[in-house]
């Protein structure tokens, strides 16, 4: 334990983070809908099936870096709105900084987090409360990082994050949103899913279990 | 809603499609159809003009791409902005080796893929500014301007930036032509109806019979407050004195006057509002040096109009005079 | 209906008010202000050419008074045709001394003003003569055509007639330009809503969600059949297979193509249309020489598109390509 | 009796005919309002009115002919569409047959009532059965004509035109509009009266009232 994965051979994290989208398309839909415009699993699905083509075209699926790095550039280039720019910040912000090592330990992961979720925060400015993403991203890499300061093993440190991203994701019923296409409806926002935050805490998941199975 | 399209998700490329058979003097680049240029683009020696935003506006954005006027634009699906790449491919296909100017209208989906196409760009060793419309009043109060949205004012940024560019001027000149622009211009929309994006099938907000909103944004996004429809007149008084106060405009100004239908209020009706407005702004000792009226920039079918208004100096009012050729904007 | 109006009986006056106030370019006549004309108009040694029609049919008919176009217009009430005297006195705004080209639409309204005014004309010792545009296949069946209505096939009429005018044809050569292109000019409209004028606050005719009238005319004419919608590019080939067979076009032919919305169609969904029509004329072996796509005749904010196809010769090319300005039809 | 009236003092009798047009306004909107576009009253008091301003703005009313030129030309002035043209040349034709005589008898109004419907006939090409005025105008000449070529004196050619014009009014109500913008209701404009008809039937109506009351 505690050692780490190997990167290269991990590019398959990023099919399964494809696969999630896929399976969830019509929920996430179905949850913009209430208080947006009912296309978020139309957008996400688009971006990330984009991307398996570009991964299925190569000669062999590459590692774990250049997956995120191929699905970052995917989602710029294929969904405008909001969603291209924050997802693609942030996977951009993950690859970078696993690009370059050949295992992904806690620290680096710790890292990645911390620059991917930077980075959405920097094209994106959205805070907690606001009721994005964010609150599911934002006490996710808290969780994670307070987990790694109390001694915590990169298992029981994802676990941490999941947990603080599952409450995050479920906090935004309760909240009104103040930025994106809801925050026009003000009051009337509040009750319901974010669509953003759903998406992020079943990638985040997806992400952890991939990393997970794989430390065994 | 009976519409003309083939399939709801397909429109922004079935349009493209027709665009570019119209007009053979412009073409979308070799890779990215979401890009439409001058076919003449990249200008060498002159600075590029970049803009792009959602579709559901025509004739903006692609309808101001031409000559002294924009050489590349990036199109988003309906009322969504476009890729970040897709940003990215228009710098690249406007850049003349003088450097870019991308101006473009404040939305967070805007404002986000600009951001990362410019990341892009300096990656590609590129030299990319920007500017951004927030001419919107009613979307923030004073004192907030940043927040504001980027309405029709945009096109009298494009078409002074776009006739310095076309007369020579450096990448700094441009830019200080378009942010003077946009800093000198202010805008207001009321809405009488709705519109429906043809993949949703059914308008996300709604205008009783009867009742306007005023200072309703693009998208249907909210305005200030929901009122009893009044007269032409009324309406230009109310539009007049929301925008002169907040720039404010004096006595004396000459101005560009820019009224655009929102896509079903019929041409009779905005010559009946610029009459009331022409009245209202002489009232307030402010000459209409340049009136422009017409479809500038839609939603889709909504019904409704907006203002947009330019207090012009010497330099501003010769460029907004200078000839330009476009689907959106003739001028000799 | 929420409107940008005044009064409902006064909006043609002031839709003219707001119109001579935007563009000096045009005035009203001293005596009618029901007369609009080129402000330099008559000029002289010019074959003058005038139209006229109702309202509510804005860029037409009053957009195309301009340079190396109309010189004066006659304008009626919504939908309905202008005075007699109206047309009277366009024709002698428009008289430079070489006669009086009144080339307007198949309308029994418009028809017996302009009779009258020829009358008035003729005892105030003026020549004038007229061109009748009958380019609406669907309004009466092939033989018949004296009894067909004119549509947008007028503007294009306009066009070729009034470059021919500006650069230097004789009475006889403009009316022999004008009746050549309406002799070749074939034209079809889909409608897809009503639309209601503001003095009758209710529609008089209703197409459901779903249906679509082929054959429609601008007042809401009944056409040749109620259907379901279709996809564009069922209703282009709807559209260019009555077109074509009706002239007959042919392989080989070169046309100009003039696709119009009728008010509140989106620009998108018209050059979507275009992308079909231009397809269903290369299947046909037609080229478009000359494609026009835009708001140029409206009702008011009707839902719907017309098509109309010029069979061009060299002549007519090159007049169609000349250079024009005005509200309606710009041309480098 | 069947001398004739003195045409310079009998101008009025176009007052009469504006008065007639005003107070059945809303009654000959409503009748266009069941098959047409509900502005027959309204175009025709337009146009009428105007006649009445510039009646009163000469210096003294002047005699039939000419009042009766005014109104046409202010109608061919001051209403477009089908109106205007198409009693323009009426009241044309009625004013130049009339002009250059001095007293009008049966003869001279046999001659001006042809020449009137000769003018409407030329500019609007209607025919009886059309569902238009001419179903008003035609029976009222023709009953006219055939009256003076059976020896009756100008009051009875005069009562004969005027009960052949009830007669065809009537008719319209039957009839299937063949022109006009009620042509495009096809079967559904049978069964309502016609509203030029029924104008033409109020006009002949006070004109042959003004001359019997004159002849006396
Ligand atoms: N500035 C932002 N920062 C973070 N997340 C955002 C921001 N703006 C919007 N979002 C997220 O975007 C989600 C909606 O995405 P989507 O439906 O795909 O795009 P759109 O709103 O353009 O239709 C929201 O649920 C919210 O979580
Ligand atoms: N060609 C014609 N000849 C004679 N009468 C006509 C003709 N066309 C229309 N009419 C008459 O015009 C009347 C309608 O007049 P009005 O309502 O004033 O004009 P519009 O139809 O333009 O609204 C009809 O009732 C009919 O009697
Ligand atoms: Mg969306
Ligand atoms: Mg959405
Ligand atoms: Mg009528
Ligand atoms: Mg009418």
């Amino acid at each position: 334990m505690n050692q780490g994965i190997d990167l290269k051979s991990s590019g398959a994290i990023v099919l399964a983070l494809i696969d999630i989208i896929n399976e969830n398309r019509a929920y996430l839909s179905e949850i913009d809908g209430a208080i947006g415009d009912g296309d978020h699993g139309i957008n996400m699905s688009k971006g990330f099936s984009q991307c398996r083509e570009a991964l299925l075209a190569k000669a062999e699926l590459p590692g774990l870096a250049e997956a995120l790095d191929t699905l970052a550039m995917t989602l710029l280039e294929g969904i405008g709105g909001s969603m291209g720019p924050l997802y693609g910040s942030f996977f951009m912000g993950l690859s970078e900084a696993l690009a370059g090592h050949a295992q992904l330990d806690a620290a680096l992961f710790g890292k990645a987090l911390a620059q991917g979720v930077e980075a959405v925060e920097s094209v994106g400015n959205a805070k907690v409360g606001d009721k994005t993403l964010m609150d599911t991203l934002i006490p996710a890499r808290d969780a994670y990082q307070a987990a790694i300061a109390g001694g915590a093993d990169f298992p029981a440190a994802i676990a941490a994050m999941l947990e603080a991203a599952e409450a995050g994701w479920r906090s935004t019923k309760d909240l009104q949103a103040r930025i994106g296409r809801a925050a026009r409806l003000g009051e009337r926002s509040i009750g319901v899913l974010d669509a953003g935050a759903t998406s992020c805490f079943l990638l985040l998941q997806g992400l952890g279990k991939g990393v997970v199975s794989r430390l065994a | 809603m009976n519409r003309v399209i083939n399939h709801p998700d397909l429109v922004v490329e079935d349009m493209l499609k027709g665009i570019v058979a119209a007009h053979p003097e412009l073409q979308a680049t070799p890779d990215n159809p979401r890009v439409i240029k001058r076919s003449c683009a990249p200008v060498a020696g002159k600075v590029g003009i970049v803009t792009g935003g959602g579709s559901g506006h025509e004739p903006a954005f692609l309808g101001y791409v031409g000559e002294n006027l924009v050489d590349a634009v990036a199109v988003g699906e309906i009322f969504s902005s476009p890729t970040a790449k897709s940003f990215f491919d228009a710098m690249k296909a406007a850049d003349g080796g003088q450097g870019v100017a991308c101006l473009y209208g404040n939305y967070a989906g805007d404002n986000m893929n600009v951001k990362m196409a410019i990341k892009m760009a300096e990656r590609a060793g590129m030299t990319v500014r920007t500017v951004v419309a927030n001419d919107d009043v009613p979307s923030a109060p004073k004192g907030d301007e940043a927040k504001r949205r980027g309405v029709a004012g945009e096109i009298l940024m494009w078409k002074t930036a776009g006739a310095c560019a076309a007369l020579g001027g450096s990448l700094d000149e441009v830019i200080a032509v378009a942010q003077k622009t946009i800093d000198r211009t202010r805008s207001i929309g009321i809405g009488l109806s709705s519109c429906v994006i043809p993949a949703a099938g059914k308008a996300n907000f709604h205008i009783e019979d009867g009742k306007m909103e005023v200072g309703i944004g693009h998208h249907g996004e909210p305005g200030t407050n929901v009122a009893d429809t009044v007269s032409a007149e009324q309406m230009a008084k109310i539009m007049v004195g929301t925008v002169l106060p907040d720039l404010p405009f004096g006595r004396g100004d000459r101005v560009a006057v820019l009224i655009s239908g929102l896509g079903a209020t019929p041409l009779m009706e905005q010559y009946i509002l610029y009459s009331g407005v022409e009245k209202a702004l002489s009232e307030a000792g402010v000459t209409v040096a340049v009136p422009l009226v017409g479809n500038f920039f839609t939603s889709l079918e909504m019904m409704g109009v907006t203002l947009s208004v330019l207090q012009l100096d010497e330099e501003l009012e010769k460029l907004i005079t200078h000839p330009c050729a476009s689907i959106g904007f003739n001028r000799k």
